[in-house]
């Protein structure tokens, strides 16, 4: 029952934020309803018992990635978007893309919905002993250590990249 | 003593050698690159013998036989896996080759001290070390062509290492290219071995041949022997093929020494010997061998009689000596062949290195006309090379002498008009020998002013009269030259109260000829009949001493009368020297020819029409068919977004779709 | 009386008490800090209101309350008021998970409880675990949100030196945040887990018969960078350049007033608080100290409690010494120091630690 | 008892939020935002699966989402301020030199 209320509260959340994201015109608004989503996720991710990734969630998406985004905003001073008319295609293609998209995403979930049972509401029956935080550091160390190495250097060679593009050149 | 005797780092340490030097040599110092190069070259030759040594008490004994873990080559049912090989032949060979080629790396130290690209030609050196030691060792086909091919390669390298100079540069072109004519018919003979035998390894082949009787006709396995045969005329210098190994002079002397004289030549019969299962089966292909061997063996006999460069007569004497041994192959006395390879390689390493010394000495002249009287000027290298002439010509009891006479009694037993080509050949090689012994070293000296167009960049440092080499030279010399008197003594037919140990230690490695075949009838009668063998010992001796005296009536009592003689048979004097127009002939015959379809046919028909054509059509059609695409690339950024959603939606419906209807 | 609702209730009090006795400290901190600054520079600092002016915060506090509350024009006034709130909010939010003392037998109720908001035990059917598992994850998320509070206050109040104030408020947090996390790793490597209660716990006990077993000894180059780290975050001295008054007025905060101004005072000194809540609980043992003998039960239940608050007492003083002692850093030099210096040696700290670990187990 | 398939669900609306807020807005920066939108999305439902498989290798690869959505953060407003300096817009409209 709680979990209902809960699931059902924060999933309001999550999609008045997305919809505020969408509508509104001004970037800043919108960074600070995606920092909403992000945070009812985090609080989605405690519901299905990953605690560790929720708090993540929240350290990095919302502490830090979209710090960035406001930072950037204010650092260029973004103002209201301006309502041009580039691209007839994004409406004329895309709406039906997108229409397309959902439909057949909700016909398959709720067609498949019998097979596929129920969430367990909080932490996970720990299978190889010690807490979720644990298994997942076993997991990311032991059998996804070198995708982990290799997101290292991608995330070390995105760094370089950051600084050589934003840096000024004067010359 | 461990089971495993590593001899994959045989072929690997030179390769180390040459991959230190070929990579960092440029900023070496000489001094180091030289070190670099003996060290690793000293350190194969002690793993050979220790390998050799070590084999026959390891496991079951000879073959041994070790697989790297890798394969070279997996195609379907075809694995041809990294392995190395060692029995008696290549027992032989490997020692022959590192312990003649870490002579003549010492010997090059001194003679290319002078020279630009040392660092270069020690790399080059190695890396044929390497290539060689994988052709000797392999074991299987394959392998054995990876070697084939790689010492092409570094005699291409070699023979063109004074690049600047055209005749180098185009020499070692025409080896290259010769050599691919061969080597295409060997590549065709491991085709029909594969189809045959369905494997490339030697034991594999072997042992399902061992009971097939000799074929009547023209089988299969001839046609596969006679392409192994063709493809060894190419390597080993044999009519047709062996017109690049005169031009493979203009490489520095001791390349000459090592590739053109002691090792690469002869992988050929050692390719032939290795595959004796083979020929032994296919008497035809024997025959035709055994044809080609003499005729070789006499052809550049006579050419080498007009010769006046040194080193080009040593060359054609060692394609008619090429051409002894594969006679010998042909006549199935495999062991004979090889023995006479090893001899070969002590006695003809030395002419050569003996040769450059000389050279050396008359600051880059290499005209016997202009040498002469260096006896005395130059005594360690005159002994040495005294040595080599008697060995070469056949004088008992050198090494020469008991290798060629083996051969001759063999070829004898089997058939008499190839032993009367051969035993001219003796006689023409040891007048033609004492020719060079002669014109070099008696009579005065006729020098010219030397140091000018020295076929070496050190004319100019020593152009003040004749000098003995440097010790780091000689030494190699000597040790040669003791090689080429005692080498002889592991061959000593039981005629002449010796054992022949060497025929009995090759025999577990060789197959017998089969006993119906003519070859094996003669090595029955070989067996038996020592007397006759002694009388034909003597025979040999004969004709050698016939060739010395008429060399030393020519060209020491008499020096002026040749140039009657050439005068008087002039049609024949010409022909010779211009050994017989084959050159010509083959530039008139292939190559004209294929320049001409290639420009006329191939360039501005098939090249610029067609293929062109084809090519600036698909470019064109890409273009028009661009031209319409690019209306797409509206190049906004939520114009492509919206394709992509689409496309995306596209792709998920689709599955569903699939998902649902089935 | 349920269990449940003993629960409800007893949490509900603990809310209320401790946020009570935050703002209280709060307040003294402000009295301690003139006090002591002012000895500093040789001065008396507050002593006109009360004995030795100890009601001065009060004073303080009605005056914020009553003064004028007032909003520029062109702010973008949405977000010009959620800013206080939100730093406020977040500051008060991340004191939730910190554990003040052991436990706690409530007279009235009898039950037991946690001394920590979120702690939770003493019914049958409440969770086993007594205390989040992932306490310390919380606070850094917590705080990593108030950066929004300075973040907004700045860019929303629409004014350059607001702005600027809030560009490096954001930049400074965002750098230093990967210094504070990477030096509590070492720590959290030696205690395994993110539980703040266990952590304290594996510090109870001595190592030699004096030497009490906190993480300071192992992990002082950590604390070292934790220090500095947590200066920054709160925008102290030394690093206090987002409020520089002699560059920029009063930096992101220049066009508030009355409570909201005092919403970003509190946050700012509730952090402090909260920073050194971390710093006691990770490095010096928490509320572990000396027991002290025949106490009244409740004595001896509350004198965790008072350690705890004596080793806050202690950093909160040295936050003020060092305001009192150390100049300002230049910007680029605090960046330098934080990227160039501190991120690398708490890397290496890390990598350290952890082969220690490793050899021990 | 929450059915898996809400998450799923919500998963999917977040995402279409996403793909629309990426064809509706013009400037660069939010668009950027809706990217990282649909990110969450995709990690809401990988870790609905992992909890409902009770196999943790959905959270790890919710990390690994998340570390290319940190560099990805990086880059790419890097190159939105380089874009902003030279072309002195974020209407992605008017930045339209993407063809050929």
């Amino acid at each position: 029952m709680l979990h209902e209320i809960l699931f059902l509260f924060f999933a309001a959340i999550c999609v008045g934020g997305a919809i505020n994201l969408v509508l509104q015109r001004h970037p800043i608004n919108s960074a600070l309803s995606l920092v909403v989503v992000m945070v009812s996720l985090a609080a989605l991710y405690l519901l299905l018992g990953a605690e560790f990734v929720g708090a993540v969630q929240v350290i990095v998406y919302a502490g830090a990635i979209m710090v960035l985004f406001v930072f950037v905003i204010m650092l260029l001073n973004a103002g209201a978007e301006e309502q041009s008319q580039g691209s007839r295609i994004a409406l004329l293609i895309g709406g039906p893309g997108v229409a397309l998209l959902a439909g057949a995403i909700m016909w398959l979930v709720t067609h498949s919905d019998k097979t596929i049972g129920n969430v367990v509401v909080g932490s996970m029956v720990s299978t190889t002993g010690g807490d979720n935080t644990h298994q997942v550091a076993r997991l990311l160390f032991k059998d996804f250590l070198l995708p982990f190495e290799v997101t290292s250097i991608l995330i070390l060679i995105a760094i370089m990249g950051a600084v050589v593009l934003a840096s000024r050149k004067e010359s | 003593m461990t089971e495993d005797l590593r001899l994959w780092l045989i072929p690997l340490l030179p390769l180390i050698g040459a991959a230190v030097n070929g990579l960092f040599g440029r900023r070496f110092k000489n001094r180091v690159v030289s070190a670099v190069a003996l060290l690793f070259t000293a350190a194969s030759f002690a793993k050979a013998v220790q390998a050799v040594l070590l084999a026959p008490h390891i496991g079951t004994g000879l073959p041994y036989q070790r697989m790297l873990p890798f394969n070279w080559l997996d195609a379907g049912t075809l694995h041809v896996p990294f392995g190395f090989y060692l029995d008696q032949l290549s027992s032989i060979m490997v020692l022959v080759v590192t312990g003649v080629g870490f002579l003549i790396h010492i010997y090059a130290v001194g003679y290319m001290a002078h020279e630009g690209g040392y660092y270069r030609f020690f790399a080059y050196l190695n890396l044929f070390m390497f290539f060689m030691l994988t052709l000797v060792l392999a074991n299987n086909y394959l392998l054995m062509f990876v070697g084939w091919e790689g010492v092409g390669l570094a005699s291409y390298l070699l023979i063109g290492f004074y690049f600047n100079k055209d005749s180098a540069a185009n020499a070692g072109k025409k080896a290259f290219i010769v050599n691919r004519i061969g080597d295409f018919a060997f590549l065709l003979g491991m085709f029909l071995v594969i189809q045959k035998f369905g494997s490339l390894n030697f034991t594999a082949i072997f042992g399902l041949l061992k009971d097939v009787p000799a074929e009547a006709g023209w089988g299969l396995l001839t046609i596969i022997a006679l392409l192994f045969l063709f493809g060894a005329t190419g390597k080993s210098a044999q009519i047709p093929l062996y017109v690049w190994l005169p031009d493979a002079m203009e490489g520095p002397t001791p390349v000459s020494a090592l590739i053109h004289a002691a090792t690469m030549v002869t992988a050929g019969i050692y390719m032939i010997a290795r595959s004796s299962a083979i020929f032994s089966r296919a008497p035809h292909a024997l025959e035709v061998v055994a044809i080609i061997g003499g005729l070789t063996a006499i052809f550049a006999a006579t050419m080498g009689l007009a010769q006046n460069d040194i080193k080009r007569v040593l060359a054609y004497s060692t394609v008619s000596q090429l051409g002894y041994m594969v006679m010998a192959c042909g006549v199935a006395a495999y062991a004979a062949g090889i023995f006479h390879l090893m001899t070969h390689a002590f006695f003809k390493a030395l002419l050569f290195l003996g040769a450059g010394s000389v050279i050396h000495a008359v600051g880059g002249e290499q005209d016997m006309r202009h040498m002469g009287g260096l006896r005395t000027k130059i005594p360690v290298t005159f002994w040495v090379m005294t040595i080599a002439t008697f060995t070469i010509a056949g004088v008992p009891p050198l090494a020469g002498f008991f290798s060629k006479d083996e051969i001759l009694w063999q070829t004898w037993n089997n058939s008499p008009a190839l032993w009367v080509v051969g035993f001219i050949t003796a006689g023409l090689t040891s007048f033609y020998m004492f020719r060079l012994w002669f014109m070099t070293f008696f009579g005065e000296l006729r020098l010219k002013s030397h140091g000018h167009d020295s076929a070496h960049g050190h004319g100019s440092d020593h152009s003040d009269g004749v000098h003995e080499s440097p010790w780091i030279m000689l030494a190699p010399l000597v040790v040669l030259a003791v090689l080429s008197i005692f080498g002889g003594l592991v061959g000593i037919p039981e005629a002449l109260g010796g054992h022949n140990e060497i025929h009995h230690y090759l025999e577990p490695a060789i197959t017998a000829p089969l006993a119906e075949t003519r070859a094996g009838m003669a090595m029955e009668a070989a067996e038996h009949a020592g007397s006759t063998e002694l009388a034909f010992a003597g025979l040999s001796v004969a004709v050698a001493a016939l060739g010395f005296l008429m060399a030393w009536f020519f060209y020491y009592k008499r020096p002026e009368l040749p140039q009657k003689v050439t005068a008087k048979i002039n049609g024949l004097y010409l022909l010779v020297l211009n050994k017989y127009y084959v050159d010509e002939g083959y530039d008139r015959l292939l190559v004209k020819p294929l320049l001409w379809v290639s420009r006329h046919v191939l360039w501005l028909v098939v090249d610029q029409k067609l293929i062109d054509g084809a090519v600036n059509g698909a470019g064109g059609a890409s273009q028009a068919v661009g031209g319409q695409l690019r209306r797409m690339q509206s190049g906004n950024l939520r114009s492509y977004a919206a394709w992509v959603a689409a496309g995306a939606a596209a792709v998920v419906a689709f599955m569903i779709w699939r998902g649902v209807h089935q | 009386m349920t269990i449940p609702t003993t629960y409800l209730i007893t949490a509900v009090v603990k809310i209320a008490l401790v946020v009570f006795l935050l703002m209280t400290g709060v307040a003294y901190t402000t009295w301690l800090e003139r006090k002591v600054i002012g000895r500093i520079q040789n001065r008396w600092g507050p002593t006109r209101v009360g004995p030795f002016g100890l009601l001065q915060p009060l004073a303080d506090g009605i005056k914020f309350i009553l003064k004028e509350d007032m909003i520029p024009d062109k702010v973008h006034r949405g977000l010009f008021i959620l800013a206080p709130v939100l730093a406020l909010v977040m500051s008060l939010i991340s004191i939730a998970v910190i554990p003040f003392g052991e436990g706690l037998h409530v007279p009235v109720a009898g039950t037991d409880t946690q001394l920590q908001i979120t702690g939770v035990n003493g019914f049958p059917g409440a969770p086993h675990s007594t205390d989040i598992n992932i306490g310390l994850l919380i606070i850094l998320g917590v705080t990593s949100i108030g950066v929004y509070g300075i973040a907004l206050a700045g860019w929303s109040s629409n004014s350059k030196y607001a702005l600027l104030g809030s560009l490096r408020a954001s930049a400074q947090m965002i750098s230093y945040e990967l210094a504070l996390g990477l030096s509590l790793v070492g720590v959290l490597l030696m205690a395994g887990t993110f539980s703040l209660r266990e952590i304290v716990n594996t510090q109870a006990g001595f190592w030699l018969p004096y030497v009490p077993h906190w993480y300071i000894f192992p992990q002082f180059i950590a604390f070292f960078i934790y220090l500095m780290a947590a200066y920054a975050e709160t925008n102290r001295i030394p690093f206090d350049l987002p409020e520089a008054e002699t560059e920029l007025v009063a930096g992101y905060h220049t066009e508030y007033s009355s409570m909201k101004f005092a919403m970003f005072f509190m946050a700012e000194y509730l952090n402090m608080i909260t920073v050194s809540c971390i710093a006691t609980l990770l490095f010096f043992g928490g509320w572990h100290g000396p027991q002290i003998p025949h106490l009244p039960q409740l004595l001896t239940d509350l004198l965790p409690v008072i350690w705890f608050s004596a080793k806050i007492f202690v950093f909160m003083f040295v936050y003020i010494w060092i305001r009192g002692t150390l100049p300002r850093f230049r910007y680029d030099q605090l960046m330098a120091f934080g990227w160039k210096f501190l991120l690398p040696l708490a890397i290496a700290n890390i990598i350290v630690t952890s082969f220690i670990v490793a050899w021990r187990a | 008892m929450v059915p898996l398939s809400w998450y799923l669900i919500l998963s999917a609306i977040l995402f279409c939020l996403g793909v629309s807020a990426f064809l509706l807005k013009r400037n660069i920066i939010t668009i950027f935002m809706s990217i990282e939108l649909m990110l969450n999305a995709v990690n809401l439902s990988f870790v609905a699966f992992a909890n409902h498989l009770g196999k943790l290798s959905g959270h790890v690869f919710v990390f690994f989402v998340m570390v290319v959505a940190a560099a990805e953060a990086a880059v790419g407003l890097a190159i939105i301020i380089a874009v902003f300096r030279t072309r002195e817009t974020l209407n992605v409209d008017r930045v339209n030199l993407l063809k050929l």
